[in-house]
């Protein structure tokens, strides 16, 4: 068993799912120290994509850039063009595949970790969602089991929200405001948090 | 927080449908029509200038486009940058030929668009430039000058970078031109109530009744204190001593806006401007082209912003040169 | 509420000084400075257009002093009628030898007032006729039209007067049109949120969270109804259908003014103004020369006016004539 | 004993004391169906008042006039025009006069609503200040105590507001809201019974 385009349409639709009971919170912790709409950005970017017909596309390549593009056409936020930007690397690396192993995941990961560094000028260790694809890319690494790999990515996102909540923000408006940054996470890395629950189907930690 | 507003997925579409009715003179373009550019085509040779940024904030950025300012303006939603798209179809718009001066706000989300547009662009042999509004000073040290945030002064960097295109200029003047008017701009604001993004449930920051935040950022963003509120003249003798302390030297002329962030009335603007006036002829600055009013606001936030545009020569000319868009007109 | 401001008492004295270092083409004038005029006399043998109100409206009143528009205005406290010394002060710069007409809203308090002064002025041998701003369909029914208080569409009698002093017609004349302006003049508002008179302990009006009132006045006199907020477009719907129900025989095209009571961003007043043009152009209406932004305000109240001008050719060629005042231009 | 320019002067030096807990009082009547601008004007018209140097006054009409004079700069509202119309018609009436006997006081309040009612187009009736005046003209008429003059005043305010309550108000603001109106104290009518109470040294009765 691999990841398929069904493996992705499912993903889709959870974290689409997800931003039901979300979108408050995420804007709530944007509104702390930014501008509030992280949450609605990606409530709209998600329904987005759920509205994108993957099924119809040939290949993982093809599905991903489909997801990129109708993303590119909805919303111009850090975030947004944050995660277009994983869809397009994505889209890239599995272009003509079918199918991509589970093992490959991490090394995906990591490859869209590298990109939305590049895209978006940030260091590791700024306090931005690169850290939390950071922490999920070395934590899934040659995993090769999906229900095990759901486990890690969770755990991951547990551990690099607490490891970066006391430290300052260093990219993004919460640069601004480094030290009121502390004691809070960063809108980007817990959404990627909510949204890896969601898709692995693991009850969502209560995180204040 | 009420609103006079329909279904808020599409508030945007509506807001631009009403703004291009009410103006004639302006055009919704590009796949998502997410870009505005003036009816008349831009001519060709002319340097072209282009700006953007999320939804929210008029008569910035939609309303700059027009004769001696803005060639076009790619929108986002509400506080959200424009998209690659939207970026790309604005820079279209406002390519005659000449290249195209891409000047915005300094925040992330826009940055990437403009810059992927930008690329895209280069592609199709246009060449762009970037300059980026940095003016809010509560929002970096000076020696972090270039990571400020851009608020309300971009409007001066529009209207002299639009000026110099209208009359020929290259696009490296252009480019410098912009440059240096954003490097003597400087703004900061006082907020006092919260806007909210159109369908959010809650309103961006919460505030107690008597409390002001100096600093604040158009998106609501932190400032630099929170305290009680005082008489207006002891709040616009802090902006104008903020903003002083980074006086480039040999500056004695200065242009003014005392813009209101949404909610605050004429009648207050008028008051501090009134102040600000007094303080800045003390501090030997000869105040010039004031503008008083909304010209750069976040919905319905309450307080107001001042921004100070150090003049040269060269740019309180081009501040004078004719322009005309919906919000602003010089003949 | 708050507000960025000093001594409530000195309010109105700081916003004048503001105003008028803002804007050098008017100045001040009269015992107590509480009359606004152009900084250049008026032209003798010119009919001279004066009005007047309380503060707390602008841009209306005194933001209309200009060629084309008002030749000087009469300003009292906070929602007060001028004093008549102020009118008579406004009444004696307006004058060129041609008589003055005193166009302001029927309020008793500046009706009074502006009574007093013009038989002062008789007195002096001017010549003063008296035209009442009634377009609130709200505040009347039609039968008692000649009794509604006037609101955002005093302005476009501003603008027809002025233009036809401007261009020489005669007092009569020039009363004459005030008079048929109004006539076909119909404003209709809805209140979000309240306003605060400064130095009051509280606001004009307290309105639930998500209630509106429609029909309510620029003071924060109670309108129609009170209820629920509705989408915008249901909103419109009404108000235009209000509006419509005393259209004039044979009007066929018509002005507008979507106006911001305040708080109200642009964003909804294009949100409002969409909806406006397409029942209008629904109802056989060309919509001509809109105007949609802050005309005429409650300080910080919430909320929006839309005002229609049923055109006659004459009235439309002088809305069409130039005008230059600091809130409005036309050339 | 008559009235003289000393008991004027000490009547509006009551009448300004009497703002300080009046002001929101007015305001709120006036807010309900008006502008809310009653008690900020009319502490206001007193203080000026209050700060004329009637005593300097050669006679007790010249007082008046010099009362309605600051009295017109200060304000332009229909209560403060009509107060003022006040002052001009008792200046005119007393006018070379130093004394004006107690038993005239009737017959001067009669003369100053009239000229009320001609200023302010209002017929008795409407539910405005005019109502009031009226009432403490007839109640007054051809007394000569100034003890019996303030008890038959006061007396008179709370009679003139009770009656009026239930009606309609018929001009002013108000007008438009003539069933609205019903149940509430006309905000004018208010202030001139608060104002009465202080002169006449009367406690305030409880009006709602
Ligand atoms: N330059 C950047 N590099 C990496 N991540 C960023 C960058 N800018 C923003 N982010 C991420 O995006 C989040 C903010 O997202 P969002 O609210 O949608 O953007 P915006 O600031 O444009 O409103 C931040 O919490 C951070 O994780
Ligand atoms: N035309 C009028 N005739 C008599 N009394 C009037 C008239 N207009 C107003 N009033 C009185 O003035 C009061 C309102 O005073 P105020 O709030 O100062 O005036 P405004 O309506 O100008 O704000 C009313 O309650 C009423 O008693
Ligand atoms: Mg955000
Ligand atoms: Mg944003
Ligand atoms: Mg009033
Ligand atoms: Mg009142």
């Amino acid at each position: 068993m691999a990841i398929t385009i069904e493996t992705l349409t499912i993903a889709i639709v959870r974290a689409d799912q997800s931003m039901t009971g979300l979108t408050d919170v995420l804007n709530a912790a944007d509104a702390k120290l930014g501008d509030g709409d992280t949450g609605t950005m990606l409530a709209r970017l998600l329904r987005t994509f759920a509205a994108v017909d993957t099924r119809a596309a040939p290949d993982l390549g093809a599905a991903f850039m489909a997801l990129a593009k109708a993303g590119a056409a909805s919303t111009g936020s850090s975030l947004g063009t944050l995660v277009i930007t994983a869809m397009m690397t994505a889209g890239k690396a599995t272009m003509g595949q079918t199918e991509l192993s589970w093992d490959q995941l991490g090394a995906l990961t990591a490859a869209v970790r590298d990109a939305a560094m590049t895209r978006g000028k940030a260091e590791l260790g700024a306090k931005t969602i690169i850290d939390g694809l950071d922490a999920l890319a070395r934590q899934i690494e040659g995993l090769d089991e999906p229900t095990v790999i759901a486990q890690a990515g969770s755990a991951a996102m547990v551990q690099v929200l607490a490891d970066f909540r006391d430290r300052p923000s260093a990219v993004g408006r919460a640069r601004m405001f480094a030290d009121k940054s502390i004691g809070l996470d960063d809108p980007g890395m817990l959404a990627l948090a909510e949204i890896i629950y969601a898709i692995a189907g693991e009850r969502r930690p209560v995180h204040d | 927080m009420k609103k006079l507003i329909n279904d808020p997925a599409n508030y945007v579409e509506e807001m631009l449908d009403g703004l291009c009715l009410a103006h004639p003179g302006l055009k919704r373009v590009g796949v998502d029509r997410r870009a505005i550019t003036t009816a008349n085509p831009i001519r060709a040779g002319k340097v072209g200038i282009v700006s953007g940024g999320g939804s929210g904030h008029l008569p910035l950025f939609t309303g700059y486009v027009g004769k001696g300012l803005l060639d076009a303006c790619a929108i986002g939603n509400v506080f959200e940058g424009p998209t690659i798209n939207s970026c790309q179809d604005a820079i279209e718009a406002a390519n005659g030929g000449a290249g195209v001066l891409c000047l915005f706000g300094n925040y992330g989300g826009d940055r990437m668009n403009f810059e992927m547009a930008s690329e895209f662009a280069a592609m199709n042999d246009v060449d762009t430039r970037t300059v980026l509004g940095t003016d809010d000073i509560a929002s970096a040290s000076p020696a972090e000058a270039d990571k400020r945030r851009g608020v309300a002064g971009l409007i001066f960097a529009y209207k002299a970078a639009g000026a110099l295109a209208e009359g020929g200029g290259s696009l490296d003047a252009v480019e410098a031109i912009a440059r240096k008017t954003v490097e003597r701009t400087r703004t900061v604001g006082v907020a006092l109530s919260s806007c909210q993004i159109p369908g959010a449930t809650a309103p961006n920051f919460t505030i107690a009744d008597n409390e002001i935040e100096m600093g604040m950022g158009i998106h609501g963003e932190p400032g630099i204190w929170r305290r009680p509120i005082r008489p207006a003249d002891e709040l616009v003798d802090e902006m104008i001593a903020m903003l002083l302390a980074e006086r480039p030297e040999g500056a004695t002329r200065v242009a003014i806006l005392v813009n209101s962030l949404g909610a605050t009335p004429l009648e207050e603007l008028f008051i501090l401007y009134r102040r600000a006036h007094q303080q800045l002829e003390r501090s030997d600055l000869r105040v010039v082209r004031p503008l008083i009013g909304p010209y750069v606001t976040s919905m319905e936030m309450g307080g107001a912003s001042i921004s100070l545009c150090f003049l040269d020569e060269e740019i309180e000319e081009l501040l004078a040169a004719p322009a005309d868009c919906p919000f602003w007109r010089i003949d």
